[in-house]
This record gives C-alpha cells, structure tokens and sequence, in this order.
C-alpha cells in the first residue's frame, strides 16, 4: 500500500469564497500575520503495491477527469514519503 | 409528448420535475442513472438534487454516469435537455455547457423566491417566454455561483447564451448575476433557479416557472 | 464506557484481543487473547469487571448476575450497560410516562392505529392514509460538534419514521440556544442550523417549521429536537419485531465504524462539566446521501413486500436493535457477528456491538425473499448482508467467529431494565418565584411609549424573524408543502387527488414552565394546538420531547413530574393522544439546568389543503377580528423578559376547553372559505401578532382596542386561547354566528389597509408605524448577530 | 512572503462520506487500483515575512481553533518549501 496525495486548488485568478471567509475571520481571532488564504481539497489515496509511472499516470488522470475542474481548479499529485 | 427525467442517486426534485411535465400536458417519462438507453423521449430534464451528496464537486461523479454517454450524444445532436440546479451542475461537468458552479459566496445554502430576468426566449425551454420578462422562481442551493473565465464570459454574452439573470442583491457571487445560460444552439440549458417549484401555486413559488415545460412541450409538438 | 470511545485501544493487537481497558492506569490494559466469551464467564465469576464505570449502579450489576445466572461476558456488559442506561430504558421518566396510557380514553384510541413503545405513533388520516410523527432530542451531540450533532440528528428521527413503514415527507426544528450575544452562541447556533439544512436538504425532506430561542438558562446546554412526518398506507404499516424461526436478519446500510461507540450510555449517565472533553461521547458522522439511499431502498422493500420486521440503528447499534426486535417479537435470534461489514477491521466485538455508525437498518426477511431483498439493495448502491437469523429458543446469541459472547434473554436487556422511583420534592423557592409577579414592573404609558415597546420586541432575538435560519431550509423540495415558515405551521399535502393534508407544529413557552411546570406543559400543548387549528387543520395527535435537568435532583425530578402530568390531562380535555416522544435529561451544567421545556408538536389533519388558512393579511379592506379572551396576564411574557429581564409569577391562565372551541372556530371558518387570514397570538402578544400578519404580504391594517381595556394590556399580554382573523365584510355576520355557537368571544379590531410604501400599522389614538421601519427592526436582528 | 499549509483530515475512526463517494465513483471509471480514499481540506496561508516559531504557533492555533474541528478532524501544518 502506498499513499498518494492529490491537492486541488481553487485557480488564482477565480473568486474562492470559503478561503476569504477565513482570510475575514484570522484577524477577529487575533491571528494578524496572514496576507492571504486559500482553501482547496486534500485527498489521500490508498494505492495497491507499489507505485510505479503507470500507477501515477492513472491517478493523474483521476485527479483530472474526477477530482478537480480544469477550468477552475488546479491539482497536484505526489507520492507521500513513508 | 415524452419528457424524460433521470434519477441519480442522490437526486431529489426528480418528483417535482415529473409532476411540472404532468402539468404542462406532458408524459413524464422516468430515467435511470445506469441505463443507457433514453427511452425514445422528446426532451429530457437532469433535476436537482445532491446526486451522490455533492460530496466531492457538485454533479461531478453524476457526469459519470452510463445514461449520460446517451444524455451528451442526444444534447449534441439537438434533444432539448434542460438541467436544474444540480442538474445545470451536471452539465457544465459533462462540458455540455461552458464554466462552473462554486460554493455559494454567503458559504451557506439559502432557499428563497427569486425573482429573475429570462433574457433570451430563443431556446426550447424558453420560448413561451418574452426577453426581459421578470419571473419569480425558486432559488435553493448551497453551491449556485457561477464563474467562467473572462473570454467565457464575453462569449456568453456576445452570442446571447444567457438565458437568465438574478435581480436585485446577487443572491450567491454569480458572476454577471448568470442564473442560467444555454449551449449555442440554445437547446442545451442549465439554470439554477428552480422552474419545477414554480409550477403550482399551492405548493411553490406562484406559476411563473410553468412555462419552462409548456414551452418545451410545444418545441417538441412543432419538431 | 470513555474507555470503549478512548481511540487509543492499540490498534496493532489483532481484534480478538481486545476486551476492556482497566480504568485507573492507563497502562493497565487488561486484554485476553480471546474474546470473553460465555464459557469463560462462567469458569472465572469472579473476574473483576468495570462495571461501574460504565454506568451501572452496583444492585444492577448485581441484578444482572441474576437475570444470566453467571457474571456478564464483556460484550453483555457493554450491552446491558447501554441498554439500562437513561437514555435507552427510560428509568427515570417510566413511572411519570405511564400517565400517558392511564389518561387514553376510547375517543383518543380511536384513530391511534400505533401508539406509544413503537418507534413512532401512527394515526390513521383517512382515505385508507396514516401519518406517523415523532419528535426527538439531540442535544449533548450538538453541545460537542453541532454540525453533526444536529445533522445526526435528523438522520436520527427520520429513520425511526422510516422504519414505520413510511415516506419521510417533512421535518421541523425545535432549537434552544443561549443567548444571541454569548460567544458560544455563535459557536454552537450557525453550526446546528447549517447541519440541520446540510443534513435535511440533502435528504430531500422539505423542513417546514421549529422555533428558535435564545435564554441563557442554553448556554453550555442547547437543545436540538428534530421532528420527521412520514406518510404511509394502512396496509404499509411495519414493526420492529422478529418473528418465524428461520427467517433471516439483514443489517444493511452504511458499513459499521468507530462512531460515537458507546455514546449513548456516556450521553445519559453523564452531564457536562468543567472536566471537559474526557467526559464527552465520541460523535457520530452523518452521510444524508446514504440516508436517501436507504430511504428510496427501504421504500422499495416495503412495496415489494419482502419486509416481516424492522428497526432502524440508532442509540446503541446493534445491541438495541437486535435485542428490541427479539423481544417484540415471539422467539429469540442468533446472529454471526464476524459477518458484520465494517468500515474499520480493527473494531473488537464489544464495539461493533455498541458502535453508532449512522444510516444502518436491519430488517427481518422470509428466506425465500432474501434474494429479492439483496437485489433491490444493490440497485440503490446499498450494502446489505445476512448476518443471522430469527430461532425459537428465546435467547439471543451472539456468536464472534464460532464462539458465543452473548447468551441472554431479549426481554431482559430492552424491556426489563431496573426502574428508578427517583425522589422529586417542589423547590422551596418555587412559591417565592409565583410571588414576584410582573404586575409590579413599569409599563409603558403613552402612545410613543407603546409604539418604542413594540418595536423594541420585534427586534428581540425571539421575536424577530427567523429568515437567517430558514432560508436555510429547502421547504419546497417533494413539491407538496402549502405552508411553511413562517406561518403558524407547516402543512404538507398527503394525497394530489383530494387534498388531503396534515399540518405540524412545535411549541414551547419555556418560562411559563419553569413559572408552573404543570400549567406550562398545557400551554406549550394549548400552543401548538392553537397553532395547527389555525391553519385550518383538526388536531388530533401530539407528541412530545421532554428537555429537563438532572433526573438525580428532586427539583428537576418534581418539575418533570408536573410537567408530565399537566401534559396527559391537557391531552385527556383536548381529547387528542400523545403518539410518541422523547425523554432528555442532564441538560444542566454544574448546579443550573436549563428552564424545563417540554417541547410539544401537534399534528392535524385537513380534508382539503386549498382550504388552509395562511397567516398574513393578504388584501386590503378586510375586517380583523380578535377571537378571545384578554386578560391583565404579563407574568413571564416576552414584554417582562425583554424590557425588564424579569421571570416571576404566575403563567397566563390555560382554559382548554376555551382553546378547543377556539379551534372549533378557526377550523369551521377555514372550511367554510370564510377565513382570508388567521394567526395565532403567543409571544409578544396581540402586538407581535399584528406586526407578522402585516409584514407577511406587506399590508397594513389600522385597528382600534377596546376601549374598557388598558391599551398595554391589551397589546402585550400573552393571554392563551386567542387569535386574529381576517375575512371579506361580507363574511363577518357568518363568522359571528360561528364564534355564537362555539361560545368564543370576539371583538372587531378594526380592517386593513394598503399595501406598498404607504403601509403602516396604525392603533387608533396611540401610534402608528411604516411597515418599513417594523420591517428594519424585525428583519436584522439574527444576520447582524452572525453574519459578522 | 512565506507559504504555511496546513491540511485538515477526517479522524481515521470517524465516517468521511466525501473519500467513500470518491471511492466508489473510481472503479466505475476505470481506476480500478485504489483501496482506499479520504477527503480532507487543504489550506494555503500566506504569511507575512519569515516564519518565526512564534508564527508557526500562531497558525497552529489558528488551524486548532479556525481551520479544523478537533473532535473529527486532525490537522498537519507545514512550511512549503519555496
Ligand atoms: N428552527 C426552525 N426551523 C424551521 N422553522 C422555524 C424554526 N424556527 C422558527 N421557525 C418558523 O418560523 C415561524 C415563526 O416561529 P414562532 O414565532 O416560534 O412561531 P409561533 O409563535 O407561531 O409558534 C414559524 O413558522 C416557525 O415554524
Ligand atoms: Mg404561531
């Protein structure tokens, strides 16, 4: 079983009201040194063996097909370290 | 007449959709999300709803489903396909309309009679409209902010591709206030306001979504 | 029992290793490398168990012994243990809760086709339909983690209707919070709300009224209760019982989890304290998506026919729901617990067996249809599994991989947990609290003065309109809701072709509780009785959550008593039964409980939705009526606890029979087409009550009170058993004659006038005001407060 | 500027309706090597100059108190690399 983790994150450019919503919420909690939040998804998938090209390859193309939206979204994918 | 609906797990207003072609003269006729088969219908309507509790991207993993291989090769060949709310999100997950739908910028659903504006009455769905007439229907979601990029945008505009438009405050970030838009042919529409919930002046919004139904119904009569 | 939600039972010992975890050394883990199965039980009496801990007193622990006749395998302790704990048996409240069946007359049986000890009541509507409703707390699990505290919370009423054998059509929402400006408050309000539409929306269950009240006696203590209505067909109706040896148990669902194990005993054997989190259940997760699954997949079952027995999973999983269906049913039964599919493997037999992993069923099925019954479930994405079978040796066994680890009598474990007569005394301080009456408190005078006090209450937290939460809600979803907030109650079409209908209220005037809990409870009842006759809908069936304190303090003790006294004789005069309902004690922190707040929901039925009767005044130039009686009674009203903070005296006078022939009225006129508008007068009094039927459609109305009353009074008392209509002129003579034969009195207020920007709200010789400016009082109170 | 993720996960123990929605939609899509998903939040936090260990506590407690719900959630929270 290996872990990969696929990040999706909203575009720079597109509006992202959930990270805004925290960006106004930081300072009333007394928290004054962040500039700017951005939240996306996180997911973690249990992959069979061991994670060869192939292996990623497929799951790069779930990471574009299924789990994020081009158009508005950007994803990364990586093999998390033991 | 035979309007289809499909039923995705998780969708809800597939009864309400049902009932509004009922009313309209139409045969309702139901849809299953794995079948690939359209039944032989005239139209067909993707309702709301959270199909697979729109856990992961609103109508992301309903794209996927096999009656939509049929629903995508009949949209593009012409069939009158209206989608709502979850539905409308469906579509532009399937690339049969153009942008997305993102998380409300209230970050909370809301349910409310929203008045719109039908801009264009040149589609299957809208064609017992007039262009500026304002309408009352249903606004429910948590998910209804439309975004495209900026040459999107202009493209929407410049063809006429916007079916519909929120009035007053923008009820959820939507850009240019876009409550609905069509493909370019004008058969293929996605709205986030529901017109099935404004089909019953008992139980909805007042009768002003009704003709999103008779509208496709005499398209279909005159095809 | 924290040891059995404690996560950090070592996880790498294979599942057979793991029994209890001795409480005092964290390290001191006492495990066996296999389970303690009934065998071992009986070699090693003596074996010391953590009894205590996990709730039960010694003389049960002792009890228990008897009933098996050898000391209890660790998995019949961790199920007796929820099994008798307050929250499952009811030991407390049984005794008062008996009321209910002794107060039943044969008119009030009448239409009951299912009453109390299912999982919801059932009355029979008409036209060959039933409606079952319960209502239902979820509170400590929303103190903890209110999105899915309140979310699991639907989850939770909605499978107990459910499993009736009925369409879910509706739910509604009972909410206390503490106050608006407390920061837990904000914490715990915003949170519950989008978890109940969160849950409820993607359910697709229309959410069609509840209230929502703030009082500090809340904070540290809200209460959630969750109402569902489901719709069925006489010959549809289910039970949960086992019967015929041989047939087959399915559980089928969501797989089983780590969630909220053992929740339930910790939720009701323990309250709140400044300990914090060590004492908190573990919480549950809820997936509205499955539960839809399983609704359109159990629907499907039961129209097929392939059903004989159902329960749903609920406070203690399996453990409740195997010994609940084995003891109503006529033998006993025999499940493989290995069988069970889980979400996490690692899960030891105790836990699977006490784990509250949400959106599970299990139905009892003929063997010749369990094929069909997995079909079905497959079509709908469902997993389902046999996991054993129904026998006739009246035992149920619970056997983990060959090895039996359960062996007892079902009746034992679900129906004979010990009673406790728990000692109740009226406080003495309760006669001083009657004394301090609201009568010595400054009233407004002047016209000006009576204009700033309306508004002042419009704007009140409990007064104020309620939009921010619901419009939350989707109420239109199943297309069948005619009224919905904010209208007195939300009714919901049964049948397309004769309109028939049924409308739901929930009501509770928690100070008048607290003030006599016994007259309280009778006008929490009068209230949503009111509420449903207003619509135009008969009452005919109640049901009930009753919120108090600590069961172990005789005050709380005494004002439940009361309260549940009050409560079965109101019911008895109103000739209407209490179906079903729900017991919440321990809603208390350190020494303070939270105000008692029987939260009362009525259910009524109408032949004719179109006939229904909405609240606001639609048209200009109609004739308002007040149909009622008011009297001088402002003691824990809305005026006294918003203008002075005061709580003291005696609650208004209940006259239940004035209230029935009130709905007499307000039912015959909406039949008869006669009524354009009515609303009912609670909180806030005539006042508020003019200020939401204007604001409705936006009509004003220009009224005069009646001169032999003090202006003040008649605006602000909260006198029961009283209503404002408005008709067309020409119906007045026939509505007169109407409240003639009922014997209800009624006094012309006045009619009302336009609407646009002009409207306004007008009292003869005292003041007027725009419905602008009402409207900028009432509307910004709850988004000011959250939205920030 | 300096990037501070932290990343929100449901608790092992607890249902994550969202990973088992994702799970089941990936054999349907051809994806067939993947036994297990969870969904979780990804948050990227600008923040301002270098990350001092005072700040990096700021953020914690800002992800302990704003950005995850302790009772069902745990959270990781990392400086990126540039
Ligand atoms: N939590 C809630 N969920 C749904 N509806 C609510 C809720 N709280 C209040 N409402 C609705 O708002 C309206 C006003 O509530 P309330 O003033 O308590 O009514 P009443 O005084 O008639 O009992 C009612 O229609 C009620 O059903
Ligand atoms: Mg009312």
């Amino acid at each position: 079983m290996t872990r990969v983790v696929v990040d999706v994150m909203p575009k720079r450019d597109l509006l992202d009201p959930q990270g805004k919503a925290v960006l106004g919420a930081l300072p009333r909690l007394g928290f004054e040194c962040v500039r700017d939040v951005r939240q996306g998804k996180r997911f973690e998938l249990e992959v069979d063996g061991d994670v060869t090209e192939d292996r990623l390859a497929e799951v790069r193309r779930a990471a574009e097909t299924l789990l994020s939206k081009p158009v508005i979204e950007d994803y990364t994918v990586r093999v998390e370290p033991e | 007449m035979r309007v289809g609906v499909v039923t995705f797990p998780g969708s809800l207003d597939d009864v309400d959709a049902c009932r509004a072609i009922r009313l309209a003269g139409g045969d309702d006729v139901p849809l299953w999300h794995g079948d690939e088969s359209l039944r032989d219908v005239d139209a067909v309507v993707l309702p709301g709803g959270f199909s697979y509790g729109d856990y992961l991207r609103c109508g992301a993993i309903a794209r996927f489903a096999p009656v939509m291989n049929a629903v995508v090769a009949a949209a593009q060949s012409g069939l009158p396909v209206l989608g709502i709310c979850n539905g409308f999100q469906i579509l532009c997950e399937s690339l049969l309309l153009p942008g997305a739908l993102i998380r409300n910028d209230s970050r909370r659903f809301v349910c409310r009679d929203q008045r719109v504006r039908i801009e264009r009455a040149s589609t299957a769905w809208t064609a017992q409209y007039t262009a500026g007439e304002e309408v009352t229907l249903v606004l429910k979601n948590g998910e209804g902010g439309y975004v495209a990029n900026s040459s999107t945008l202009e493209e929407l505009e410049r063809e006429g591709q916007v079916v519909a438009r929120y009035l007053g405050p923008n009820p959820n970030g939507s850009m240019h206030e876009i409550a609905g838009i069509c493909n370019g042919r004008g058969n293929v529409v996605g709205l986030m306001p529901h017109p099935e919930h404004a089909a019953d002046d008992l139980c909805g919004a007042g009768t002003d979504g009704f003709r999103f139904f008779t509208s496709v119904l005499h398209a279909a009569l005159s095809a | 029992m924290e040891r059995l939600t404690d996560r950090r039972i070592p996880r790498e010992l294979p599942p057979q290793s793991i029994a209890f975890r001795s409480d005092d050394a964290a390290d001191a883990v006492t495990t066996r490398l296999r389970p303690d199965t009934v065998d071992e039980a009986a070699r090693t009496p003596d074996f010391p168990q953590p009894w205590a801990d996990l709730g039960l007193k010694p003389d049960e622990y002792a009890q228990l012994g008897e009933v098996l006749g050898r000391r209890p395998t660790a998995a019949e302790l961790a199920m007796y243990s929820v099994m008798w704990s307050e929250h499952c048996s009811y030991k407390s409240s049984k005794v008062d809760l008996r009321r209910f069946a002794e107060t039943m007359t044969d008119t009030m049986r009448k239409s009951l086709l299912v009453g109390i000890g299912e999982n919801a009541g059932v009355v029979d509507v008409g036209h060959g339909y039933a409606v079952t409703f319960k209502i239902e707390s979820h509170n400590h699990p929303t103190y903890v983690e209110p999105y899915q505290g309140a979310a699991t919370g639907i989850g939770g009423i909605v499978r107990d209707i459910l499993s009736m054998g009925a369409r879910p059509v509706a739910v509604l929402d009972a909410l206390r919070f503490g106050p608006l400006d407390a920061a837990d408050t904000h914490r715990v309000a915003p949170a519950a709300v989008a978890g109940i539409g969160g849950y409820g929306n993607c359910l697709g269950l229309p959410n069609i009224g509840g209230e929502v009240v703030f009082d500090s006696s809340y904070a540290g203590n809200p209460l959630v209760n969750a109402l569902c209505v489901g719709v069925l067909r006489h010959e549809q109706l289910h039970l949960a019982q086992a019967s015929g040896d041989g047939n087959r148990v399915i559980l089928y669902g969501a797989r089983t989890g780590g969630d909220g194990i053992g929740g339930v005993s910790v939720l009701a054997s323990e309250t709140f304290d400044e300990r914090g989190p060590t004492k908190r259940p573990s919480v549950q997760v809820g997936d509205p998506f499955m539960e839809k699954l399983l609704i359109e997949c159990t629907l499907q079952l039961f129209a097929e026919g392939l059903v004989s027995g159902i329960q749903d999973l609920g406070g203690a999983g399996l453990s409740c729901a195997t010994a609940e269906l084995a003891s109503a049913g006529d033998g006993g039964m025999h499940i493989d617990l290995e069988l069970v599919p889980l979400r996490d493997p690692t899960l030891s037999p105790e836990e699977i067996l006490m784990s509250e992993s949400q959106e599970r069923m299990m139905a009892i099925v003929e063997p010749q249809n369990v094929e069909r019954f997995l079909n079905i479930c497959q079509r709908w994405d469902v997993d389902a599994t046999v996991i054993g079978e129904v026998t006739d040796r009246g035992r149920l066994v619970v056997d983990w991989h060959g090895e039996t680890i359960v062996d007892v009598p079902p009746h034992s474990v679900a129906d004979e947990a010990p009673i406790c007569q728990r000692p109740f005394a009226r406080p003495t301080e309760q006669s001083s609290l009657q004394a301090d009456s609201a009568d010595r408190l400054p009233r407004p005078g002047t016209g000006s003065e009576l204009r700033a006090t309306l508004l002042r209450l419009a704007a009140s937290p409990n007064l104020c309109d309620k939009s921010w939460v619901t419009d939350q809600y989707d109420r239109y979803v199943r297309g069948n809701t005619v009224l919905a907030q904010p209208e007195d109650a939300g009714l919901i079409r049964v049948d397309e072709q004769s309109g028939l209908g049924v409308a739901v209220a929930t009501d509770c005037n928690a100070r008048f509780v607290r003030l006599d809990p016994y007259a309280g409870a009778q006008l929490a009842l009068a209230e949503a009785y009111r509420n449903v006759a207003t619509t135009g809908a008969r009452p005919i069936a109640v049901t009930d959550c009753l919120n108090f304190g600590s069961p172990e303090n005789p005050a709380v003790m005494w004002q439940f008593a009361e309260a549940v006294r009050g409560l079965a004789e109101g019911c008895r005069e109103l000739g209407i039964p209490v179906t079903g309902g729900n017991v919440s004690f321990y809603n208390s922190t350190g020494n303070s409980a939270i105000l008692p707040t029987p939260v009362i929901g009525v259910l009524g039925v109408i032949d004719d939705v179109r006939r229904r009767t909405p609240l606001g005044f639609a048209a200009a130039q109609r004739a308002i009526y007040l149909l009622g009686q008011t009297l001088d009674e402002l003691s824990g009203s809305e005026w006294a606890s918003v203008v002075h903070g005061h709580l003291g005296g005696l609650p208004p006078r209940t006259d239940l029979d004035a209230e029935r022939r009130l709905a007499e009225v307000l039912v015959g006129g909406g039949r008869e087409g006669l009524l354009e508008s009515a609303h009912d007068l609670s909180d806030g009094g005539l006042g508020q009550a003019l200020v939401e039927a204007c604001l409705r459609c936006d009509v004003g109305a220009r009224i005069d009170l009646p001169a032999a009353q003090d202006a003040f009074v008649a605006l602000f008392s909260e006198s029961a058993a009283r209503a404002i209509v408005s008709l067309r002129p020409e119906n007045e003579e026939r509505l007169a004659a109407l409240c003639q034969d009922s014997g209800v009195p009624f006094t012309k207020l006045g009619e009302t006038a336009g609407r646009g920007a002009s409207a306004a709200l007008e009292v003869g010789g005292q003041f007027a005001t725009p419905l602008a400016e009402l409207r900028a009082v009432w509307s910004p109170t709850l988004p000011a407060a959250f939205d920030t």
